[in-house]
């Protein structure tokens, strides 16, 4: 469309043209209170884009608000590209987790992909060298041909990115369950590394310098992106195929290697990557975070199509772009470094002090709006909560043990369903080792990686049940900060900090904001519990299908320290003759469990109960004994329970298995989902310093190498397998599932 | 001994080579951009792997308009040793310095890990520290392994003692008569898909890459001395 | 036995990486003349004749498989019946 | 203008995953009538029309790069002159 044809400022209020792009008729008069006049239509399209709920948090802010940010390695909270913690020797690490959900239910290779290139730049934009990949996705449960393409493809589109660029995937999670089918959830978290000094952030301050852009060029593509990432998605509707903004990890690569050069220039005063609302976003924010004002030439901005108006340039969210703010006169030395990538970097404004976005394209002032009123002032809104009436109907239920008539195959089922199975499939399409510094790759508790040149590690892992959530959210949200804990101390890590991506349904259901609330509430509780802050995160609302909101899914990224390669711990028995213990007992705790919605084919009842002084307690205890060398393995007990997690200990190893004697009732004993639970493997002459560390140790056999799982209860034998037909079974159910015929 | 990395623009694992030759064996690597057209007073060429131009139109192919292929060509004629793995295998092949080409995988999907390799040359200056027939563990990772000679080819490369690697376990992405590994005809450049420079540290990947890195550093000892 | 040939191309306002890098590539190596370069798929598929509604057919193959209208657009040609 | 189509297939005597998967998928998908299915490339080429002998320019670009006559065959056509 061009210019001419736009609507007139009195047309856009009359027709209420800004309710097309999402904005409520509140949100226009608030816009219009603050201009002052009526807003043209470039800049309705900003005050969209930019009060979107992507980009606004306008319905979150006030949940967020109860996330602990502080903590004594916190360098960097929440409100830049990415969160920042020290990690000692001058050295930190960045991080942060996005979703890409919106665009992959769309179209799953790309959506995927691009969500991986968007936190890529978030990372690099601190000036962080990105060294690791996490992704956490949620399927339905691929019984259904659209959910079994829409995995398929966004798995390749998350390798097809990450490998490119040559950043390794070490680590991520898959859940399954029909409430997220057609509306998948695609979430990536990128870690990087860098030395103090190189910290950077998007401030565009100092009158007259100058505003760079560098980078792919600006087309057409995702126009909008951030409004409809706010939106139930319809796939269905003919013609209303939205122009999808294809990656290029290619470029991203040159973009990436420029900007980290650039990083160690003094000409630089703030860098932020172009991700949801583009240039709109960034460059409002670069202002306002700096209490300044840019202008830009929008005649300057380099396009690939011909044409394009002040409108389409500004909310485009073509991928692979940054902006920069360089000091007035080192322009060139810029412009040259970004030419030895290939990649075109060139002046499109500069910084002003009257704190204004003003645009100016084909010789008009296009759009003139306050940086702070885009960035800043967007509504906040307090939404309606309600405790939803399924809540309290769980909450009465009185919890009973499933009956089970055959434990073996029950655990040959469970050990195939695709939410416990190996993610092999999944893991083995991305470059897991890329850089030479992968110590522990997917398939442990946690993905560790060696920081470069020294004896230290950062392991990270990406956890949330949304069973538990669903049915309890605070309970829930504490359970996703505690597993995710859980899978670093099992590799010799201490938990440092998270990020986290807020997946709901909408907001202006009053029973899914409870749901937010709450889990916040359970989230905020854990981290203060296990030290580990809040430093990065996302939201994702509207993740519904038909009006029906997928469980409620805050997914934690959580990064930890590892002080010394040698105390890295892995799942798998590391020889025969090892004890064997459980770190906690079992007790009735069905409720969300995968065995009930394995026999019922769905989920009720009360979640799980956490004691986060006793999660706490154990984590201490476990990692002191982890770093005092006196551990050979360590899991945690997650879906599935005891029998999945110890087959588990055997499949990594080569003829090795166990033989062991449990108390209570089978059933609860060998699946029940009790949390707080551990499984390790000690030396026989490490045992009595073990049990003095632990309290809660159970000593319940030993490794064995005769191959076989066996389990003992109180009254006889429970399981008898051999860990190759547990193994077969374990392995291959996802790949069986895909080939599966509609 | 000094190594040459070539580096393409999208090459990643150059770093990986970079720390095996630097860190791990604590001999010297310097990279080369592209750009620069000059191999003179290095000993060998190492070229990496990962995406150099994104993998696109053909992985390796789009290398070819760049000048260090050019000045790659000229240093292959010299005898020296020309090493390129992954990416950097494709390279080679699309430059015309080793036979063949490359297909997407046989499962049509990216595929990583470790892989069993046989060696069965070790006459080579790439592979005397290793023993006949000897199984060692690599990893790799790869979307386009799949190598793809004609039978007339692959005939003659086995009759000439060329082909120096083949996969022991199975050969998932269905190269030609499982080659892993192939020698130009002069023997002094190998092209070989899984990667031997991810396998130095037993922390990381195993050791079995070593004795291919001690192999090309011995047999450059050997003739130096002998000539001087 | 029909020939049918389907040619996929990237809509327009997807960008084309893969075209992008290769222009780049033919005029480093002198062909200045070259002004755009986009890839698309060529999709050869031998049909059995004797199907009524070819056409059809293959329109339905493409929507349901071959093509994906996200981000691509297609034509096809069906060819002579060809001996063999 | 002049816009140049190039279609790059694999040669025959070179096995195409990619076609057999696809083939497979339709059958499955019950489009039991397809006998064959080979994947190709479309490279669309626009080169500046006045420079001299196309022809042969384009032939010189798919023999260096465009096509790796190893494993790939190709024809290409030269279109009209398009305005713009
Ligand atoms: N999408 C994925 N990407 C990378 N690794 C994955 C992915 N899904 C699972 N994994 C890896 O598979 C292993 C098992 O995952 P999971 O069953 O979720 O472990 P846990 O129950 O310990 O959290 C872990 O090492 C995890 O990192
Ligand atoms: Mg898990």
């Amino acid at each position: 469309m061009s210019a001419k044809h736009e609507p007139n400022a009195q047309q856009i209020k009359d027709e209420q043209l800004y309710r097309q792009m999402g904005m409520t008729d509140e949100e226009f008069e608030r816009a219009v209170g603050m201009l002052g006049r009526l807003p043209n239509y470039t800049e309705t399209g900003l005050f969209s884009a930019l009060w979107s709920e992507h980009c606004s948090y306008k319905s979150s802010k006030p949940v967020l608000r109860k996330f602990p940010t502080d903590g004594p390695r916190v360098l960097q909270g929440p409100g830049e590209g990415a969160g920042i913690v020290d990690i000692g020797d001058n050295q930190a690490a960045v991080f942060k987790m996005e979703s890409h959900n919106s665009p992959s239910a769309i179209e799953p290779f790309i959506g995927a992909a691009t969500g991986a290139g968007g936190v890529l730049r978030d990372v690099f934009s601190m000036g962080a060298r990105p060294v690791a990949l996490v992704n956490s996705l949620r399927f339905g449960d691929l019984s259904d041909a659209r959910d079994r393409y829409l995995f398929e493809e966004a798995v390749a589109g998350i390798a097809s990115y990450g490998n490119a660029i040559g950043i390794p995937t070490i680590a991520g999670e898959v859940q399954f369950d029909n409430c997220y089918s057609k509306r998948p959830l695609v979430n990536a978290m990128a870690v990087g590394l860098l030395n103090h000094e190189d910290i950077q952030k998007g401030i565009a301050s100092g009158v007259g310098n100058s505003v760079m852009y560098a980078g792919a060029t600006t087309g057409r593509d995702g126009i909008h992106g951030a409004t409809m990432s706010s939106s139930e998605v319809s796939i269905d509707k003919e013609g209303e195929l939205p122009v999808m903004q294809a990656g290029d990890p290619f470029l991203e690569k040159l973009v990436m290697e420029a900007c980290l050069e650039l990083v160690k220039s003094d000409a630089l005063i703030g860098i932020q990557d172009m991700g949801a609302a583009g240039l709109t976003s960034s460059a409002a924010e670069m202002a306002s975070k700096a209490g300044y004002g840019v202008e830009l030439n929008l005649d300057l901005v380099p396009q690939r199509e011909e044409g394009m108006t002040a409108y389409e340039m500004m909310l485009s969210e073509s991928q692979e772009r940054m902006l920069i703010v360089v000091k007035k006169g080192r322009e060139q030395e810029v412009t040259d470094l970004f030419a030895k990538y290939n990649i075109e970097a060139v002046t499109i404004g500069k910084v002003t002090d009257d704190k204004m976005l003003r645009l100016l394209h084909k010789g008009e002032v296009v759009a003139e709006v306050s940086a702070d009123a885009l960035a800043e002032d967007a509504p906040v809104y307090h939404k309606k909560s309600e405790e939803p009436a399924y809540f309290r109907e769980f909450q009465a239920m009185e919890m009973t043990e499933p009956v089970v008539t055959d434990l073996n195959e029950t655990l040959k089922d469970l050990l195939q369903r695709p939410t416990i199975a190996s993610k092999e499939w999944v893991y083995n399409q991305f470059d897991t080792q890329a850089r030479s510094n992968t110590i522990v790759a997917p398939g442990s508790s946690a993905g560790v990686i060696r920081v470069s040149g020294t004896n230290k590690g950062l392991a990270m892992t990406s956890d949330c049940n949304s069973r538990f959530v669903y049915l309890d959210p605070e309970t829930g949200g504490k359970i996703a900060v505690a597993e995710a804990a859980r899978n670093l101390i099992c590799s010799g890590a201490e938990p440092i900090a998270i990020t986290d991506c807020l997946n709901f349904g909408s907001a202006d259901k009053p029973e899914v904001f409870w749901q937010l609330e709450k889990s916040a509430d359970g989230i905020s509780d854990a981290c203060r519990k296990l030290n580990a802050p809040v430093i990065s995160g996302n939201v994702s609302l509207s993740n519904e299908v038909n009006g029906v909101p997928i469980y409620p899914t805050p997914t934690i990224g959580m990064v930890g320290l590892v002080h010394d390669l040698s105390q890295v711990t892995t799942t798998e028995f590391k020889r025969a003759g090892d004890v064997i213990y459980v770190i906690g007992e079992a007790s009735l705790d069905f409720g969300g469990s995968e065995l009930q919605q394995m026999m019922e084919g769905k989920i009720f009842g009360q979640a799980p109960a956490i004691d986060l002084e006793v999660e706490a307690a154990r984590q201490k205890e476990l990692l002191t004994a982890i770093q005092a060398g006196l551990v050979q393995s360590a899991t945690d007990l997650s879906e599935g329970g005891f029998a999945v997690a110890l087959c588990e200990k055997a499949f990594g190893t080569e003829g090795l298995g166990a033989g062991v004697t449990v108390s209570g009732s089978a059933v609860t004993a060998l699946f029940s989902e009790t949390q707080s639970r551990f499984l390790v493997t000690v030396k026989e002459e490490n045992a009595a310093d073990f049990e003095k560390t632990v309290a809660d140790a159970i000593k319940i056999g030993v490794v064995t190498d005769s191959n076989r799982i066996v389990i003992n209860g109180e009254n006889g034998m429970l399981i008898d397998g051999t860990v190759d037909e547990l193994r077969s079974a374990w392995k291959g159910a996802i790949q069986c599932l895909l080939n599966s015929e509609a | 001994m000094k190594f040459a990395i070539l580096v393409f623009p999208g090459s990643g694992c150059d770093i990986d080579m970079f720390h095996a030759v630097n860190t791990v064996l604590g001999n010297k690597a310097e990279y080369i951009w592209h750009t620069e057209a000059n191999l003179d007073g290095y000993d060998a060429v190492l070229i990496p792997s990962g995406a150099s131009y994104g993998d696109y139109l053909r992985p390796g192919a789009l290398a070819q308009s760049s000048q260090a292929i050019e000045s790659l060509k000229a240093f292959a004629a010299t005898g020296k040793p020309v090493l390129g793995v992954g990416n950097g295998f494709q390279i080679l092949a699309e430059a015309g310095l080793l036979p063949g080409a490359f297909l997407r995988n046989k499962g049509l999907k990216f595929r990583s890990g470790k892989t069993k390799l046989t060696v069965l040359n070790t006459e080579s200056t790439f592979t005397s520290d290793y023993e006949n027939g000897q199984e060692i563990t690599i990893p790799f990772a790869h979307e386009f392994g799949n190598y793809y000679v004609d039978e007339k080819t692959a005939a003659e490369l086995e009759s000439t003692n060329r082909i120096v690697f083949t996969y022991a376990d199975g050969n998932a992405d269905g190269s030609t008569a499982d080659i892993a590994g192939v020698l130009n005809e002069t023997g002094n450049v190998l092209g070989m898909m899984p990667l031997p420079e991810r396998a130095v540290e037993e922390i990381i990947g195993g050791t079995d890459g070593l004795p291919l890195f001690n192999s090309i550093l011995k047999r450059w000892s050997e003739n130096n001395v002998s000539q001087a | 036995m029909t020939k049918v040939n389907v040619y996929v191309t990237l809509r327009e306002s997807v960008v084309d990486p893969q075209g992008v890098a290769t222009i780049e590539a033919l005029q480093t190596m002198g062909y200045k003349e070259v002004e755009n370069v986009r890839i698309g798929k060529l999709i050869e598929l031998e049909v059995d004749g004797s199907v009524a509604d070819i056409d059809a057919r293959v329109k339905e193959m493409c929507e349901k498989l071959l093509v994906n209208k996200v981000i691509e657009d297609y034509r096809y040609e069906i060819g002579e019946v060809a001996g063999k």
